[in-house]
């Protein structure tokens, strides 16, 4: 974290900030029906406390991650970011909706699962690269 | 069913978390790999399976088309990367902006009690990230493919960087205006101008910005790319969006940030500085003097040398001389020589390139060392062998203020005995500047192209 | 990650999947009423998520704590686990509730404080003594 | 209002976990103090101003007590500390249990359709460990401050770890019944047996520990603790109790992971051992042979040292030598010997506790070496000073595989050049087993209380 305070200084957490408070903004805005239709105050704080603690686990995990591996790093995030793919099932395949919309959702759809595919193969074909100092088929090439 | 798909949820974020964990080390990355591909199909199949999708066709064949397209994504060389990385991205914003917008559809017209403010203003941020990160990415790839109709050099005209804040600011206006009352009349024109002025926004952020910046670009986009699931995740209530996009936009900062420090750049300074533009006009190596060696006189010093460090740059990943680096390598141990590689953080085009092209031709990792690491070492060392690096050795980063590298961190081949420097020509690396490295006193240059340099090195070195 | 894996062995993951499993069993029984009252089942489980991603980021940030400030984390997280205090506060101030029930948050609300106040006074007078080598309350001492 | 009061919970966590995260180094750890202290003060700030809350005075009367009765109990010695943290545990646990049974009588005569399931489960978790917790820390901190009452070995009975277990899986039968129906006919009563199962368990469970693994259990406990609050947490719905909680949980977790494998020993023997019982037993020390040396001859021998390692032990805390250790670390250092402090992760009574006291004397914390560091320097250094350390330098942990300490990591104390090691008498450490170290040639004796001889070498010193 001080990471982060460091050197990202005034800009990031500034625009950081920003988006805080309008998201904030929107959902402290007061609301317009019951706490039944959509989701109600509590449960989108509860989704605002998820998302902080899976950034707090981010900024964490990838700060340690090695120095060697940041290329394939890059490439595995993306394949992790494809999980949009939930989204895309959803619309793709709800029975309620008509056909012009599961049309962007089967776009979607076959946006996501790309990169899950290639993100997923290219990490992988990379860090099957890396050598241990001193594994066989290191010592093979030295011999 | 509602909590065997919560549980499938929760398995797949604690997943993803070991996976990003795993890559703390190279020996257990690949089960990171693991790991990720077992939570997205957990993750996969688990929606897949609630009752209310249907649609199993449709479901079917975009899959079978996705990994008709994915496969062949994956085999493309390593130098296309980072436009793989950037085409990636473009299709993750596109699949966020386009569940977005298809949410919105529905909602405003078949079930409007159900769009919220919270909702709204989770969709328009949705399908901002999603279709900026969309155009912004595909600009991004194009320059980084060198593509003959994107202009390579940073494009500038006149209040810019003014207007572009401004397009910015007005999506946001008008996504405000949404929130504030989702119902409103014309609810479905400001949507598709906030699609509009997203879409324009992706392509104006990466005019001025120049071919060799994308990789930080890059990296923001990725980070985008993550917020965008994470919107995704507010708009359907959906917590392993959250989760994994929060894990996807905290990397796409931390990579944005170690690139930025290892430049001594600021974000402001890559996103807006138009740097590059100024490239030719500061350099002026041609009026110096060089000395140059032989290739013979070069390998004898080499094998003589008790330690070696070899720096590698951008050139190595251009000339793909890493098999010849690796017979170099061999060839020098065998003879007792120790060799060690110095990594610096930025070298090369993307973060890690080296280690990646380093490590492509079976060189031990255990021997790439970290510029922290090494630099204490090099005073000690008889050669540093350039090999295609430049800004990354330039000491007036340490030296002259007035340097537009001025206090980014470098290894000091400087301090070197003897410095040998491959490179095809007079002319200079990326921030377009001099090197005062090249014309001290222990500093020979090899010019030439780096794949066959180092070849005749080899060669020299095996039959001598 | 891999610390818990490798040391806690089968004892702890096994009663961690067991106390997991009871929880499971219990939210997924099904719910006798609306979701109205209460808790609904995907706010529960928002709160299980909660839980999980708080108790990733603990794993990860106390393995890293300096090894000469265990003492010192120990009566730290003391202090913060009383974080009881805001349910014994809402016992014990809720106008809604009898004076007998009232009578138990207040009991709750004393310990608590008691934990608050002990715990961080005691972590920062320990951590006050831990000198910086070659500080100068310490160059003094050397004098 | 529920917005503010969410936003403070979240800045809480977001602050508890920097205030975690600070502690990774000395130099931040205060502000880790800050940032905790400030956390707790919005949390407790939050909750008060809720609309909700009335009755101001018996909060005000509550936190005035909390801090009269706190105040004193920060300023206990700090041999008194696992003590004080035990006491604190056991409030954590009261205030846990209490909150639970308010709750459950208030849903079931007031409330009863708001007592669903999920909350009923969640209650029974909260009370359970809750009323555990209180026992449980009373009695570990009885076992430590040697309350008369309290028997300080092991006591151990027939079927003990089988009823145990009874008693416990009955309260969670009892829970699980309860949960499946909340509002069945004599829950109350239902609810009255967990308490008083959870209330027998605590003692129980303790009275097979002898006080020396009392360090492990208090850790455990403070996990329990810390799961009581995340049940709170799931009862009022409330998540900053939920990640608090957490935190404070896995914080218990890791530092008794760390306790056992320091001792080489697992949780089950921790808790189910009665470790110590056969202490009396093995030790056989009387029969065999130790060197002793005056305290002349070893202030002579440190003198001309050119490294000194010295290794702490709980007999330095129970003498509360600390002090002349560091004047003896003052001589050493200006005649020129290079003094390091290797610090066993398990030495003392409490992890850590040799780098408190060191600091308590104001010894510079660069200057306190852990154990894997410093083994490597072992056989370089000129005289190994072991005060009140014992099995943490057995060498038996390494050698002899019928030792109970059998692949416990330990200080190579053995290999140094010279050994002194200072002791009141021939009995063994807490393990109960004999030192080869003491006999081997290089170890001389000096017997007496780390205080009074730790003094006299540092006179010696000083006048020599
Ligand atoms: N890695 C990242 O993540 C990243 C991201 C953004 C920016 N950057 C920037 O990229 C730069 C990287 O520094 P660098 O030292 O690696 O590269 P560089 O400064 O761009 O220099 C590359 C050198 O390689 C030579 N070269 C090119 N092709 C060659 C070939 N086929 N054979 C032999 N030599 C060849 C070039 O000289 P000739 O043309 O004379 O051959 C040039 O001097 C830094 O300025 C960094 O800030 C890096
Ligand atoms: N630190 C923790 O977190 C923790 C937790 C649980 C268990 N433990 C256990 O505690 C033990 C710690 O090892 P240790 O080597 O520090 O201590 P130890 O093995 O208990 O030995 C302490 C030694 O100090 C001597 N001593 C006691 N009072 C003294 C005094 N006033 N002056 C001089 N000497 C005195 C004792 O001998 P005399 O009686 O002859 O003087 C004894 O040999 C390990 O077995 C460890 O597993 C530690």
């Amino acid at each position: 974290m001080r990471f982060i305070l460091q050197d990202v200084g005034s800009k990031w957490l500034f625009s950081g900030i920003v988006v805080g408070l309008m998201f904030f903004g929107t959902v402290s805005l007061p609301a317009s029906e019951g706490a039944q239709a959509g989701t109600s105050d509590v449960e989108a704080w509860s989704l605002v406390f998820v998302f902080a603690l899976a950034t707090l686990i981010g900024l964490g995990v990838i700060e340690r991650v090695s120095r060697l591996l940041h290329t394939p790093l890059m490439s595995l995030t993306n394949a992790i970011s494809a999980i949009a793919v939930v989204g895309a099932i959803i619309v793709a395949g709800g029975k309620e909706y008509p056909t012009e919309i599961r049309v962007l959702g089967f776009i979607a759809l076959v946006a996501s699962m790309t990169n899950i595919v290639s993100g997923f193969l290219i990490t992988d074909r990379m860090l099957k690269m890396f050598k241990q100092p001193g594994s066989s088929a290191n010592k093979e090439a030295k011999r | 069913m509602t909590h065997v798909v919560q549980l499938a949820y929760l398995v797949a974020t604690v997943l993803f978390v070991f996976s990003l964990h795993a890559m703390n080390d190279p020996k257990s990355a690949r089960n990171g790999v693991r790991a990720g591909v077992l939570a997205m199909a957990i993750a996969i199949l688990a929606t897949w399976l609630q009752p209310g999708i249907e649609h199993h066709f449709w479901i079917l064949v975009a899959i079978v088309l996705g990994v008709a397209i994915g496969v062949p994504l994956s085999r493309v060389p390593l130098t296309a990367v980072p436009q793989r990385t950037a085409v990636s991205h473009a299709f993750g914003g596109l699949a966020a902006g386009l569940v977005g917008t298809a949410k919105f559809i529905w909602w405003t017209y078949h079930e409007p009690s159900q769009l919220t403010q919270f909702r709204m203003g989770a969709i328009v941020f949705e399908v901002l990230f999603g279709f900026l990160t969309f155009t912004g990415s595909l600009m991004a790839a194009g320059k980084l493919q060198e593509v003959k109709w994107i202009p390579q050099r940073p494009v500038t005209y006149r209040f810019q960087n003014v207007s572009n804040i401004g397009l910015l600011g007005l999506a946001f206006l008008l996504g405000l205006l949404l929130a504030i009352d989702p119902t409103r009349a014309g609810a479905t024109i400001f949507f598709a101008a906030i699609i509009m002025l997203a879409l324009a926004f992706g392509v104006l952020l990466i005019i001025p910005i120049g071919g060799a910046d994308m990789p930080t670009v890059i990296s923001i986009l990725n980070a985008y790319a993550g917020l965008s699931a994470v919107a995704m995740g507010f708009v359907l209530d959906n917590k392993l969006l959250i989760t994994a996009g929060a894990l996807d936009g905290s990397s796409g900062l931390i990579l944005s940030i170690i690139m930025c420090r290892a430049m001594n750049r600021s974000f402001t300074n890559v996103l807006f500085g138009a740097f590059g533009q100024v490239q030719a006009a500061q350099a002026n190596g041609d009026q110096r003097h060089y000395k140059s060696e032989t290739i013979e006189g070069a390998a004898q010093v080499l094998g003589q040398a008790s330690s070696v460090v070899i720096i590698p740059g951008y050139g190595l990943a251009v000339a793909q001389a890493q098999h010849r680096v690796r017979e170099l390598y061999d060839l020098l141990t065998k003879a007792g020589v120790t060799v060690k590689f110095a990594i610096h953080p930025v070298a090369g085009r993307m973060p890690g390139h080296m280690n990646v092209l380093l490590a492509e031709a079976e060189i031990p990792y255990g021997d790439l060392v970290e510029m922290d690491e090494i630099n204490s070492d090099m005073p000690q060392c008889d050669v540093a062998l350039v090999i295609g690096a430049n800004d990354v050795v330039n000491p007036a980063a340490r030296t002259d203020k007035s340097s537009p590298i001025f206090g980014m961190p470098i290894i000091d081949a400087d301090k070197a005995k003897t410095v040998f420097a491959i490179k095809r020509s007079k002319n200079p690396g990326f921030a377009g500047i001099d090197n005062e490295l090249y014309f001290q006193d222990r500093t020979f240059m090899l010019f030439g192209d780096a794949k066959a340099v180092v070849g005749e090195l080899a060669k020299q070195l095996g039959n001598g």
